[in-house]
């Protein structure tokens, strides 16, 4: 009876079993750091809306403030989406037969909401204050990216919490001055010194908190 | 056979009767293998477990286990799918059953490497005849005791927070907490204990490998086996190695348990922060882990004949040292007391009379007759070599040392600082199922390595057999040729 | 600039009235509102109604790349809303005829929290715990939700039709066999209805009825004076306070007022020290009260012998010195036989002490007796205090509004029986569950062809069989009113959304009913209330419209409260009263079933609200049940044991209820509250089977104490949750628990007389041994910190009323775990109110504790050390943060901490209902799927915190989301104004701005929070206090929430004296310094 | 080199660890370089005997543990009390926790990862390394096809010296060990 006897050639497959066997718990642990960060899986999602609204329209090519639409940004805690109203200030003059607008007259005359495709999603117990960081000059494009050359709007920022603390601990190279919030084109590197983007900081009193309370309650 | 004592001329593995190898022997070395006198007969003693079909009370026991393993994977699913509360624990008592269980299992896994580790550094040649098993024992025991921390968390899916790895929350665990200290130590604990146990069991493996009839087991053992060939070259390493894996396992196996203790000593409940927990723990640890290396000993050795392997001495000294810990148990128990007396303070002296004399009293009654009362029967040698006896007086200690634990941890927890939130502990059907299910886990992981590795390390055996001697001045009788060798030293 | 005195809630009226309003709110509920809402809809429900992200505080569930979801803006924007920010209004909730003002804060049109109105009269007291849950009674998925006719479902155009040819018949009778039965309702607009409704129906019966009336304080007062009085008291006046059986702490619905005025006279630090010292409180009652709780002598005797002790009093005083008749019959009393064994030595030493301090105090005492007293007790306290001058100094008498109505009540159900009554509306109440038990109201009601039931419940009597219609009330939240506080203030009641129910099933108002019923336009509240104000106030036109906006603006109408009604003592009438109960004040001692009034359910319209089922007892600490109340000897004399069934008789007439003795009792005297036992149909979830009926052996005759009756043990036990005294029993030794709880008592509660006070103003800093606080490191971590933030409790001032318990609750989204967690001791309350009985002999406690505990909020957190994930961490401010997110759920900070404060959701409590029944297999599959409890519970939800997710810890934040709020708040008008450039290096918080919602609720002001760097902050101050101390302090964890310890005013000595007995032998030297 | 490249080298087996003693004396003294002993178990001084020089692994072992050391104070304390960030497989920092009032630096705290990473570097590589230096895992080897070989796991003790050794020719070499007293000699192939 013959015996079972391993063939030559596992020998040289052994180094790499044995490799393979030391790099699967650092696979595992770049798995986590990397494959499921939001990084990876959320930045560039990209919905199709209801209404085919083109910020590199409005905002870029026509030069609507953000804050045209985004009313309560700088008052409250969420930057409102806006009602139908706004947008029929002026379609009822402009474009008032598009048939890309038919849902919004709809909306309109019927009084019933749109029903936007929301891009930007924090979890429920992240608690995140526009007003608190458009007052302190933190410019919309620093999460938002350049929603004046965006057709469709997109994830620019993975809105991780590692991604939240990058600015809280180094807010160095993401402050300007207020005037230039919304102003999505204008970078603060390029115009600004270290040394003036320092004094802004003590302007406004930017001292970001790494407090767990500041962001969950 | 130069220094078989007193021997009676039943076969161990016919008898009911054991043979006492208990008495030194005036002279030469006390015998810790009987009835065997050449090599291939401890290998073939050893091996016929593995290799035959096991007894019918394998089978019955095997089921059994199953069974409880299967009612585990219920209360388990329940657990999880629910939430904790399917347990009895409520505010204040957070923690009962499933610290409990854990803290009890991982004191079981002391006495394996224990056996493994300081007997070997002290050169302990019986540990040779129980330290595989032991080791075995040691390594479910971590297991069962795993699984406890691991489901007893609220949210179990996201228990890998506990470990350091990178992630996009830029968040890390807390490393002043006691829990983490417990996650790495029973990890590199298991860790280092199951490498410890493959590492001594490779030669064995190889044994098998060597004997193995079918073509499964050829591949299974001889892939087991990494290609083990008895090289001296390789014996060199392997015994460096060896004496370097127990030198490492020695500290550990004390550490576990000091830092198991530092989960209930670092906090500032009552009857819990006490200096004295780390050696009180790791004395109960090696007690409990030593009732239930009899506990287990004691049957298997009957059931698969080993008795030639695992003799009464091997018992007897075992016995000893579960007199000793228990002494040692029962001196922390009353040092307590005396503390919480001295120290005046009036929340921790509340807890350790309350511990008595409290709702509780039942569980410390319990706990102080088994741990501290029972064993001292073990004075007497009559006791200390009669199976009957230290098996039952094993269970008993098993018994009160799930109890210390239960008394520390709950009634502590029940009535400690404000009255207002004092509480007690209702286990649910969950809670005992997830405690016997427990069990049903060990003893299948246990059976299973009944039946399939080698439970009692053969090489080593082999080598502390007189006949293993090559310096020896006498001749085997099996050998036609003696070369008068002369050692090198 | 505070939030309480800055007026941020604005009207909605002008909204209102354009149809734009309107449009909106059924924009805001699409299809809902106007048609009906299917089981499917309601769960999208919330989801449309979510205007923007209003519900960022729902779930935890976090996992990524997000299932879509949907922003969906209102079409247009309502003027002065702004998406996520919440919104204050005023209004007002009336309870029981007494009108709470309130400002109602709501979250992009969803009511969530109450608070007190600050600017009204009658407000700024704190919110009592029912009060507060009235919202979540909004929201109650057990409300009726359709019209029911002869309890099948129908619609209200249905009932229109029917109410049309109804009213015809009834017309053409000129309202004869029309009978009309409400319960208490204080606003003119309700009294005009009814005034149009007697011109329209002229012989129809209108009877105002509730079970829990204050009848003997009317009739009593009655006797006294020409006509029926209300006692109108300024406790914050009177020096020395005598309740006899008077629960004014809690026992009423403006027990946040008396509360607030009562402590204002222990404030024992704005006294001058040399001279006063602070207002002494006696209490002589039957059972033990938070009043009882909070006395400084207190004495317990039969609730039948009040009248006796009242008598004892009077004749102390000297009551009726011009009337010899009224001395007489005072003195037959006091020296009855019966009078001989009311009082044992000590009560006689407290009666004596209780009669030589009123003799001293004429002007500045003040006696009161309670709701339960009899009328001839009510009209001895009223000759008491006309003898001790209080009218006009301590107290004040207006007219009494409301008719003593059990009278009346009985008549209708005389009249009802005979068959007179041919059509009953019933406006409110429950009267087939609530009626005296005598009256038979049930088989009453099969007399009647037609019952109209309108409430908020489809309750038992909705459903009876006789009942031919039930329309579903609108919630106050929900419809327009006005009502009267007790002292009168009229204020308008003002919703904040349109009926939950849709149009067609109901949601109306009484008024509007009425309106129905007079077929008179306008029929809509809003209209109704107005045409009411517009002839009250005789404006017209824009002067109206500014008024009514002011009205609505500051919550209430100015200058309307009662002006004081001049008495004069009518001696003759109370000595013949005396004379005529002479035999009944004096009957032989025998035992008593007092009828006690749940502050939690009421008479039961309350429960099946599940904050109030859940919340413990302030005195048992029992939850989602009653229990008959009975002192320890009583029995242990009859062999009774805590939770065995008893059954208790009284004139042929039986309840049965699980026995529960209590320390402090008086010992022939049971305790049982109304509103429990409700089974069978018509009775929602939460009420079920919760506790037991009183009504069943309360008659007409003994509304409030049956004498005479037996009580025998039923062999049967029943399991009581409650929250407190548990693990105690099954002791080797029983002494080794109690001992070991009475000595550490004095350490954690400290309290001193204050005589000792004034001798030790620090004496509560050294009542433990504190170690020299060398520590092992620098404990620099929170230093530099801009604010500290931080807490004092007075227990000086606290009265265990529990409101701050409810108010958590509302404000930080905490479950309701159920009658089979609580009994498994998992209940959720972030702030808990413990109570202890003081003292050697465990029947006879000497005084009592209550110390509201919540997270300490340790510098040197034990919880934060022990967590491996780092899920409890220390912010800069001070604030011990849990992370709920971050949290595992090891529970090991829970065990670590000393104060035992720590929370954990051992299920997924947001999403199983609340279980009344012991087992844990009680979880049904749907729990796998399903998304949780009715969505109508989530509307409640605070979006400003997170909703925790099963196996995660929780517990108090310090209200985390207002300080954030504030600190953005202040911040961004800081950066705003210019940053640095204003001048000020950094923006502050001004003190008080920041109010946490116990806090808040708090009736006393007992709880204060605020920065610890501003050193003039109240906080700071409080814990400079010599009597702030920390709990615990010698476990070092620097708590930043510290107690003031309580200091008594008690005239006879106790046995012992608590924490401070020996201040002397607490030398400076031997002990370290509580605060360095 | 006479030897056919087929052969492995020659197996001698001996009873008893005394005559596998002496066998291995007289090998090693014949200045044999690529040769073996086979035992069941190790035979003490057998090592010494065939000239086997001490290992490093114990210098190898504690070197492990000193990194183990490192790595357990290094992991602790920039996660636990640093802020700036590194690479470790992705950019991350280190969060410096307010816990308990205590100091950031929390060594005390930090003693029992330390030693118990230590334990695990030092355990993992005495195991890994002996291993490694052993050339093992090997599952194929010569040796092991070889039928008689089988009971040197069992109670049989070889010497086998290998074909490749510069001494070894088949004829002398098979006498030398007949010479030292094996009970059996035969020729291992190299399959």
């Amino acid at each position: 009876m013959s015996r079972f006897l391993f063939p030559r050639w596992t020998n040289a497959l052994l180094p790499f079993v044995l490799i393979a066997g030391a790099i699967t718990p650092l696979y595992a642990a770049f798995f986590v750091a990397y494959g499921l960060s939001p990084k990876t899986l959320d930045v560039g999602y990209q919905p199709v809306q209801p209404v085919p609204y083109s910020h590199a329209r409005h905002v870029g090519k026509l030069g609507l403030d953000c804050r045209y639409c985004h009313t309560t940004v700088d008052r409250t805690a969420f930057a409102a989406v806006p009602p139908t109203q706004t947008c029929m200030n002026c379609h009822t003059q402009i474009q008032r037969d598009s048939p890309k607008l038919e849902k919004i007259r709809q909306s309109y005359e019927s009084g019933m909401p749109m029903e936007w495709v929301k891009v930007h999603k924090l979890p429920d117990f992240a608690y995140f204050n526009h007003s608190a960081h458009v007052n302190r000059g933190v410019g919309c494009v620093e999460c938002h990216g350049r929603v004046d050359q965006m057709e469709v709007v997109y994830r620019f920022a993975p809105l991780s919490m590692g991604w939240c603390l990058e600015c809280h601990r180094e807010p160095l190279d993401r402050v300007r001055p207020i005037s230039q919030i919304t102003n999505l084109a204008w970078d603060q590197k390029t115009e600004l010194t270290p040394e003036e983007r320092d004094s802004l900081i003590k302007l406004y009193h930017i001292n970001p908190s790494e407090n767990c309370s500041t962001c969950h309650r | 056979m130069s220094s078989a004592p007193q021997l009676t001329s039943q076969s161990a593995t016919k008898g009911y009767i054991d043979c006492d190898n208990t008495q030194q022997p005036t002279s030469g070395r006390v015998p810790l293998v009987l009835n065997m006198h050449s090599f291939g007969e401890v290998t073939h003693q050893v091996c016929r477990v593995a290799e035959n079909k096991p007894p019918f009370a394998w089978y019955v026991a095997f089921v059994i286990s199953l069974s409880m393993v299967g009612f585990l994977g219920v209360c388990v699913t329940y657990l999880i799918f629910t939430g904790v509360g399917v347990w009895g624990l409520n505010n204040p008592v957070m923690w009962a059953y499933d610290i409990t269980n854990f803290v009890f299992w991982v004191g079981i896994g002391h006495a394996g490497t224990l056996i493994s580790a300081i007997l070997f550094l002290f050169r302990q040649k019986w540990r040779t005849g129980i330290n595989r098993f032991a080791e075995a024992m040691t390594i479910f025991a971590v297991i069962c005791a795993g699984l406890f921390p691991g489901i007893h968390v609220g949210r179990v899916w996201l228990a890998y927070w506990l470990f350091p790895i990178p992630n996009s929350m830029d968040m890390w665990p807390q490393f002043r907490s006691p829990l983490l200290w417990d996650v790495f130590a029973v990890g590199t604990y298991f860790t280092v204990s199951t490498v410890f146990w493959y590492v001594g069991m490779i030669p064995d493996l190889a044994t098998l490998r060597d004997r193995a009839k079918g073509k499964f087991q050829q591949f299974a053992y001889g892939l087991a086996a990494i290609g083990w060939r008895g090289s001296m070259r390789h014996w060199h390493r392997y015994e460096v190695a060896y004496l370097l894996l127990a030198a490492l396992a020695t500290p550990l196996v004390l550490s576990v348990h000091s830092v198991v203790s530092f989960d209930f000593a670092v906090s500032q409940v009552p009857g819990w922060h006490t200096t004295i927990f780390p050696p009180y723990f790791v004395a109960g640890a090696i007690f409990s882990g030593f009732a239930m290396v009899v506990s287990l000993a004691v049957p298997a050795r009957q059931l698969f004949g080993l008795k030639d392997l695992i003799t009464l001495r091997h018992l007897d000294n075992m016995n000893k040292i579960i007199l000793l810990t228990g002494c040692m148990v029962g001196y922390a128990y009353s040092m307590e007391f005396f503390i919480a007396w001295y120290s005046g303070a009036m929340y921790e002296k509340f807890a350790f009379v309350n511990r008595a004399f409290g709702q509780y009293w039942w569980a410390y009654w319990i706990m102080v007759s088994c741990n501290v009362i029972t064993p001292q029967l073990f004075w007497f040698k009559a006791v200390r070599t009669s199976i009957p006896l230290m098996f039952i007086l094993s269970i008993f200690v098993n018994v009160g040392m799930w109890f210390e634990r239960f008394v520390i941890i709950v009634t502590s927890l029940a009535n400690d600082f404000l009255p207002s939130s004092w509480g007690d502990f209702i286990p649910t059907w969950v809670d005992i199922g997830t405690m016997v299910g427990a069990f049903g886990l060990f003893g299948v992981l246990f059976l299973l390595f009944c039946r399939y590795l080698p439970m009692i390390a053969i090489a080593e055996v082999k080598s502390v057999m007189p006949e293993a001697n090559p310096h020896a001045h006498h001749a085997s009788p099996h050998t036609d040729h003696a070369p008068a060798a002369e050692g090198s030293r | 600039m505070s939030s309480v005195k800055n007026r941020y809630w604005r009207s909605v009226e002008d909204l209102t009235s354009s149809s734009e309003f309107r449009d909106w709110m059924h924009r805001e509920f699409p299809d809902g509102a106007s048609e009906h809402l299917t089981e499917n809809e309601r769960r999208n429900f919330l989801k449309v109604m979510g205007a923007s992200f209003a519900l960022a505080g729902l779930g935890l569930a976090g996992c990524r790349r997000w299932p879509e979801t949907k922003v969906v803006p209102a079409a247009s924007q309502p003027v002065n809303r702004i998406p996520g920010e919440p919104v204050y209004y005023s209004t007002v909730w009336e309870f029981s005829g007494f009108a709470q003002p309130l400002l109602a804060k709501s979250y992009d049109g969803r009511p969530i929290k109450v608070e007190t109105n600050p600017s009204h009269p009658w407000g700024g007291a704190g919110v009592s715990a029912v009060t507060q849950t009235q919202v979540l009674g909004l929201y109650d998925p057990d409300r009726s939700r359709t019209v029911l006719a002869r309890n099948t479902h129908s619609s209200y155009p249905a009932f229109s039709e029917f109410f049309n040819n109804k009213r015809a018949a009834l017309r053409a009778q000129g309202g004869k066999g029309l009978a009309i039965l409400t319960d208490f309702r204080s606003g003119p607009t309700y009294a005009d209805m009814i005034a149009r409704v007697k011109v329209a129906f002229p012989q129809a019966t209108i009877v105002a009825w509730e079970p829990l009336a204050r009848d003997n304080a009317i009739l009593g007062t009655a006797m006294a004076f020409d006509s029926p009085r209300r006692v109108l008291p300024a406790y914050d006046k009177a020096r020395v306070i005598v309740s006899i059986g008077d629960d004014f702490l809690y026992g009423s619905p403006d027990a946040a007022r008396w509360a607030r005025q009562w402590s204002v006279g222990r404030a024992v630090d704005s006294v001058d020290p040399t001279k006063q010292q602070i207002a002494r409180l006696y209490v002589i009652e039957n059972g033990l009260t938070p009043t009882g709780m909070s006395a400084d002598d207190r004495l317990a005797v039969r609730q039948s012998d009040l009248g006796i002790v009242a008598a004892l009093i009077a004749q102390g005083v000297s009551a009726g010195a011009d009337s010899p008749a009224l001395q007489t019959s005072i003195a037959a009393i006091a020296n009855s036989l019966a009078a001989q064994s009311v009082l044992d030595g000590r009560g006689k030493e407290v009666i004596d002490a209780l009669i030589a301090d009123l003799k001293s105090h004429h002007g500045t005492s003040l006696v009161t007796a309670g709701v339960s007293a009899s009328k001839t007790t009510h009209a001895m306290v009223a000759a008491i205090n006309h003898a001790l001058a209080s009218e006009g100094a301590t107290l004040t008498y207006l007219a009494e509004p409301i008719e003593a109505s059990s009278a009346g009540f009985a008549a209708l159900c005389t009249a009802m029986q005979a068959g007179s009554i041919d059509t009953l509306m019933i406006l409110g109440g429950n009267p087939v569950y609530t009626a005296p038990a005598d009256c038979g109201f049930a088989n009453a009601l099969t007399k009647v062809s037609t019952v109209i039931h309108l409430g908020i419940y489809a309750d038992e009597t909705a459903v009876n069989a006789s009942c031919s219609w039930h329309i579903p009330e609108a919630h106050y939240l929900e419809a327009w009113g006005d009502a009267r506080s007790f002292e009168g203030t009229l204020a308008i009641q003002q919703p904040l959304i349109l009926p939950m129910i849709p149009e067609g099933q109901g949601g109306r108002s009484a008024i509007e009913l009425l309106a129905e019923l007079l077929a008179s336009d306008p029929v809509d509240g809003y209209s109704i209330v107005r045409r009411t104000h517009v002839g009250l106030s005789g404006l017209t036109g824009p002067l109206f419209e500014s008024g009514w906006r002011s009205w609505l603006d500051q919550g209430y109408i100015p200058a309307t409260n009662w002006k004081a009604m001049p008495t004069t003592f009518n001696a003759a009438s109370v000595a013949a009263a005396l004379q005529a109960d002479q035999a009944v004040l004096t009957a032989p001692s025998s035992l008593e079933l007092v009828f006690l009034r749940d502050m939690k359910v009421w008479d039961g319209c309350f429960s099946n609200l599940a904050w109030m089922q859940e919340l413990p007892d302030p005195v048992t600490k029992i939850t989602w049940d009653n229990a008959a109340l009975m002192s320890l000897q009583l029995a242990q004399t009859l062999g009774i044991k805590r939770g065995d069934m008893v059954k208790i008789s009284s004139e042929g007439r039986t309840v049965e209820a699980a026995a529960w003795p209590l320390p402090g009792y008086s010992d022939a005297s049971i305790g049982l509250s109304l509103g429990y036992g409700r089974t069978g149909p018509g009775v929602g979830a939460t009420a079920r089977d919760a506790g037991f009926n009183a009504y069943t052996i309360r008659t007409t005759a003994h509304p409030d104490v049956a004498t005479g009756v037996s009580m025998t043990r039923t062999g049967a036990t029943y399991a009581i949750a409650h929250t407190q005294d548990h693990g105690a029993s099954d002791a080797l030794d029983p002494k080794v628990p109690l001992e070991g709880i009475q000595e550490r008592l004095p350490t954690l509660i400290r309290e001193a007389s204050v005589q000792e006070y004034r001798k030790h103003p620090d004496f509560a800093r050294h009542v433990t041994h504190v170690a020299s606080r060398l520590s092992l490191w620098n404990e620099t971590n929170l230093d530099g910190a801009q604010f500290r933030w931080a807490m004092s409790v007075d227990l000086g001032k606290c009265t265990g009323c529990s409101a701050c318990v409810t108010a958590c609750q509302a404000e930080n989204n905490i479950p309701v775990v159920g009658k089979d967690q609580v009994l498994r001791g998992r209940e959720m309350h972030w702030i808990r109110v413990d109570r202890y009985f003081r003292g050697s002999d465990a029947a006879k406690p000497e005084s009592f504790a209550i110390q509201p505990v919540t997270c300490m909020h340790c510098e040197n957190a034990p919880c934060e050390q022990v967590c491996p994930v780092a899920a409890t961490v220390h912010d800069a401010d001070g604030l011990n943060t849990m992370v709920y997110n971050r949290c595992i759920g090891t529970r090991y900070c829970s065990n670590n901490c000393p104060y035992k404060v720590r929370r954990f959701n051992f299920f997924d409590y947001q999403r199983r209902e609340p279980q009344r029944e012991e087992g844990l297999m009680k979880v049904k599959p749907e729990y796998y799927v399903e998304e949780g409890p009715d969505v109508w519970l989530r509307m409640q939800f605070n979006p400003e915190v997170t909703v925790r997710m099963r196996g995660v810890m929780e517990k108090c934040t310090f209200c985390t989301q207002r300080i954030q709020a504030a600190k953005i708040k202040y911040k961004n008008a800081w950066a705003k104004a210019g940053g640095i450039d204003t001048g000020s290096s950094n923006f502050s918080i001004p003190d008080g701005s920041i109010e946490t919602a116990c806090q808040q609720a708090c009736p006393t002001g007992a709880i204060i929070f605020g920065d610890l760097n501003v050193t003039d902050s109240r906080v700071a101050k409080a814990h400079r206090s010599g009597r702030s101390y920390q709990m615990l302090e010698e476990l070092n964890t620097k708590t930043r929430v510290q107690y003031l310890a309580r200091v008594n005013n008690p005239a006879t000595a106790r046995e012992s004296s608590g924490g401070a007995a020996h201040p002397d032998s607490h030398g400076h030297a031997a002990h370290g310094h509580a605060e360095g | 080199m006479t030897a056919a490249p087929r052969v492995y080298g020659l197996l001698a087996e001996f009873e008893t660890p005394a005559q596998i003693m002496a066998a291995a004396t007289a090998v090693n003294t014949a200045g044999y370089r690529f040769w073996d002993c086979h035992t069941p178990f190790a035979v003490h001084g057998l090592d010494k005997a065939m000239g086997v020089k001490r290992t490093i692994l114990p210098v190898l072992v504690f070197g492990a543990g000193l990194t183990g050391a490192t790595i357990g104070f290094c992991l602790q304390a920039f996660t636990n009390a640093a802020s700036f960030s590194i690479w470790a497989l992705v950019w991350v920092a280190g969060y410096p926790f307010l816990i308990s009032g205590k100091p950031l630096m929390s060594v005390p705290a930090w003693v029992p990862v330390i030693f118990e990473l230590t334990i695990l570097l030092a355990a993992l590589s005495a195991a890994g390394l002996m291993l490694l230096l052993n050339g093992l895992p090997r599952l194929s080897h010569p040796l092991l096809a070889n039928a008689r070989f089988r009971r040197a796991t069992d109670d049989r003790f070889y010497v086998v010296i290998e074909a490749k050794d510069p001494k070894f020719l088949r004829s002398k070499t098979e006498a030398f060990l007949k010479s030292l007293g094996a009970k059996h000699i035969e020729i291992v192939e190299d399959r």
